[in-house]
């Protein structure tokens, strides 16, 4: 263990700022592709599901005898 | 040679292939980066001459080693998918691309971070931050392209000519960047003092590169599944896989 | 061979009915440069200090520019479907598409270059270094340009992303050009500048006209 | 000659159609029949190599067309929507600048009558800008006559031409079956051609009914 506190380690020597600063962008970088992979993934899955509702809508209308 | 591959070629079979990797990069990406962070953040010693700031090594090198190694497998996934017209491979060029660019503005910001307090100032037109910002533009430009395509078989393959010729440019891009540098500044700041890192320093480094990687490894081939999911969209076998309906 | 040469003929002959096409990048570059005095002052010292930049920052400009209509118009009116059809190798066509641009634009900006230079204060040397690195260097921009274009001819809004695809790949002709114009201003040799440009320059000519035909091949079914 | 093998064509991830088995001979005139949004232009595309298929092949001469393209091409005449007449140019310099683009060199045809032939007599020097839709189509027609092609892939030759220019494209075309070349074209109206030449391909739920 390089630090005799918690107050010590939050100063990281005087670097506390910047240290965290990295540390913290680096998690919320990481973070948002991660979560933008998953929003992305329930996307395409609601799409699938329209998809499939405009397909039966589709087949329903195949029934209408009169058309254009 | 290749021919144990070609099952894999299939667009189900590659799907079940990737998420079969998926949970063991995860797992590896947790293990290796709460190890990398925690060592490195505790228990590694400080710099003797940079003291506790020099901690931001062990995102900052990883993020940028993985930046580049990134565009390197998306370019190589870019030649493959246009030399013997691979559909996965223009989908794995779709999917690296975001997190290489996230990696990329890690690298840069992370740098930034590290430069105010040892050069007193946040950018420097340095050779190495300059080349970093313009891989930064490469990788947007790789996004950008794939996403103007409404078809996206087409935009795999504009994506994949395009990663192609920003790996050509790369070095160049960095060697005229390298030179411009020296010309235009003497003696260069960044190179301050490196001892020979010390081994209790390297080895949470290591570890976290390692562990960048498997992150790397495992949000691509999350990516790549859902890419290639919405690619097959209108086959049954996904449609069952989703929604749990046989008919199609 | 022929066939390319044909293609150039044609491309002359339609900008000839077309003038305008040719006049608005170099009349855009004349106002581009007119506003950096404005803008910075007049100082003689200032100007020439920062004209070879200006002068190469409105060259990439005026480019960019007029890069969109290399094959926009080709694409809208079927030619680039018949050019694909016609039986010759596409990257050779494709080059000489490029070669047409780059008489188009970038010959007639060399051509004005004297007049810059007045208008921006520079010196004999340093005008010499200017012009010669935009002897070698306008070809890069046209033949990395075309790739550019031929990725995003399909798409409806291409122009602005044309812009962020090109840029960034043209940073390396940017950088040694001013580079070599800087050497120029203080008396120093830059035939190795000029030497590393030309590399460059042959590495694109061998490269882009491939890339150019297969992204036009993407962008056409 | 050309033989499609089990084509299949999605667009925008939408099926158009698929498992399509045609070939075609010398001396035989196709058309691609269907409802509008079928995919006749997508087939005639992929039939000239302008685009992949999404799984299948097209062969010329027992050849992939992919792969020997170049071979393909300098046999082939194809017509799309836009037929890439440049409108600052001149009927006569449009045709020239095809002509130029053949790799055989063969003799200059004598333009002043292809044009005359399309009707287009008088309107050599015009820039096609200034012709109507009608003539603009009759000029890229007159490739039939300058460029010396075995298959012809003509989509919609028949837009906007008037009905004594139909009746007379139709007589060129059995006229190029005769002599053994190929036409493979789309169009609405029900042509008049001897059964012997002619074939039609519909397009409707992925199969060939002919």
């Amino acid at each position: 263990m390089q630090f005799d506190s918690f107050a010590d380690f939050v100063a990281m020597g005087g670097y506390g700022f910047y240290v965290w600063l990295s540390f913290g962008c680096t998690l919320l970088t990481l973070g948002a592709v991660v979560v933008d992979s998953i929003l992305k993934r329930q996307a395409l899955t609601r799409s699938i599901s329209q998809i499939k509702a405009k397909q039966d809508r589709m087949l329903a209308a195949r029934e209408v005898k009169e058309r254009l | 040679m290749w021919k144990w591959l070609h099952p894999y070629a299939k667009p189900e079979a590659s799907f079940r292939l990737a998420g079969a990797f998926v949970p063991w990069f995860t797992a590896l990406a947790v293990l290796c980066l709460s190890i990398g962070t925690v060592w490195g953040l505790l228990f590694a010693p400080s710099d003797y001459q940079q003291g506790d700031s020099f901690r931001i090594i062990y995102v900052h090198v990883p993020a940028a080693i993985l930046s580049m190694g990134a565009y390197l497998t998306m370019a190589i996934a870019g030649f493959i998918a246009l030399v013997w017209q691979i559909k996965q491979s223009e989908i794995y060029v779709a999917a690296v691309a975001p997190i290489g660019a996230g990696f990329t503005f890690i690298a840069l910001l992370t740098g930034a971070a590290w430069g105010k307090p040892m050069w007193g100032t946040w950018w420097v037109w340095d050779a190495r931050l300059t080349s970093e910002l313009i891989l930064l533009f490469l990788y947007l430009g790789v996004i950008a392209l794939y996403n103007a395509f409404d078809d996206k078989a087409l935009a795999g393959r504009s994506a994949s000519i395009l990663s192609l010729v920003g790996v050509i440019n790369l070095p160049i891009i960095h060697y005229s960047v390298e030179w411009w540098n020296t010309l235009h500044q003497g003696a260069s700041i960044t190179k301050f003092a490196k001892p020979s890192i010390d081994s209790a320093m390297l080895w949470p480094l290591l570890i976290n590169i390692v562990g960048f990687g498997a992150f790397l490894g495992a949000l691509s081939l999350v990516r790549f599944r859902t890419e290639l999911l919405k690619r097959e969209q209108r086959r049954p076998w996904v449609r069952q896989l989703l929604l749990g309906t046989g008919e199609a | 061979m022929r066939a390319a040469f044909n293609v150039v003929q044609r491309e002359l002959l339609i900008a000839m009915r077309r003038k305008s096409d040719i006049l608005n990048p170099l009349w855009f570059l004349l106002i581009v440069i007119t506003l950096f005095p404005l803008a910075l002052g007049p100082e003689p010292e200032l100007l020439a200090r920062v004209a070879p930049g200006v002068l190469w920052v409105a060259a990439l400009l005026s480019s960019l520019l007029s890069l969109e209509r290399l094959f926009r118009d080709d694409y809208l009116d079927g030619s680039l479907e018949q050019l694909l059809l016609s039986g010759h190798p596409l990257a050779a066509l494709s080059l000489a598409k490029i070669v047409a641009h780059w008489l188009l634009t970038a010959l007639p900006l060399l051509l004005l270059s004297p007049l810059f230079a007045v208008l921006l204060g520079l010196s004999m040397p340093i005008f010499k270094a200017t012009f010669l690195t935009l002897l070698i260097g306008t070809p890069v921009l046209s033949l990395i340009g075309g790739v550019g274009v031929a990725l995003t001819v399909g798409l409806r809004r291409g122009g602005v992303l044309l812009s962020l695809l090109v840029l960034p790949l043209f940073i390396p002709v940017l950088i040694f050009a001013t580079s070599a114009i800087e050497a120029a201003s203080f008396g120093l040799p830059y035939a190795g500048h000029l030497a590393i440009m030309g590399a460059i320059a042959m590495l694109t000519l061998c490269f882009a006209p491939f890339a150019t035909a297969s992204a036009l091949r993407v962008s056409m079914s | 000659m050309l033989q499609a093998k089990e084509l299949a064509c999605t667009r925008d991830q939408h099926e158009l159609f698929s498992g399509l088995n045609f070939s075609i001979q010398q001396g035989q005139i196709i058309q691609i029949a269907g409802v509008n949004g079928a995919g006749k232009t997508s087939l005639l595309r992929l039939l000239a190599g302008l685009s992949l298929p999404a799984s299948g092949e097209v062969l010329w001469q027992g050849e992939s067309i992919q792969r020997f393209s170049q071979r393909y091409h300098q046999q082939l005449l194809y017509l799309g929507h836009l037929a890439g007449i440049k409108s600052e140019l001149s009927a006569l310099e449009n045709l020239q600048f095809f002509k130029g683009m053949d790799s055989m060199q063969t003799p200059e045809p004598d333009y002043f009558e292809i044009l005359a032939r399309v009707g287009l007599a008088g309107l050599e020097d015009e820039p096609c800008a200034h012709l109507s839709a009608g003539q603009q189509r009759r000029v890229a027609l007159a490739r039939l006559w300058v460029n010396q092609r075995l298959l012809w892939i003509l989509d919609e030759p028949f837009t906007a031409i008037d009905k004594q220019g139909v009746a007379y494209l139709e007589k060129i075309l059995l006229q190029h079956c005769e002599r053994g070349g190929m036409v493979i074209l789309t169009t609405h109206q029900s042509l008049q051609m001897p059964a012997e030449h002619y074939r039609v391909i519909e397009l409707s739920a992925s199969r060939e009914l002919m």
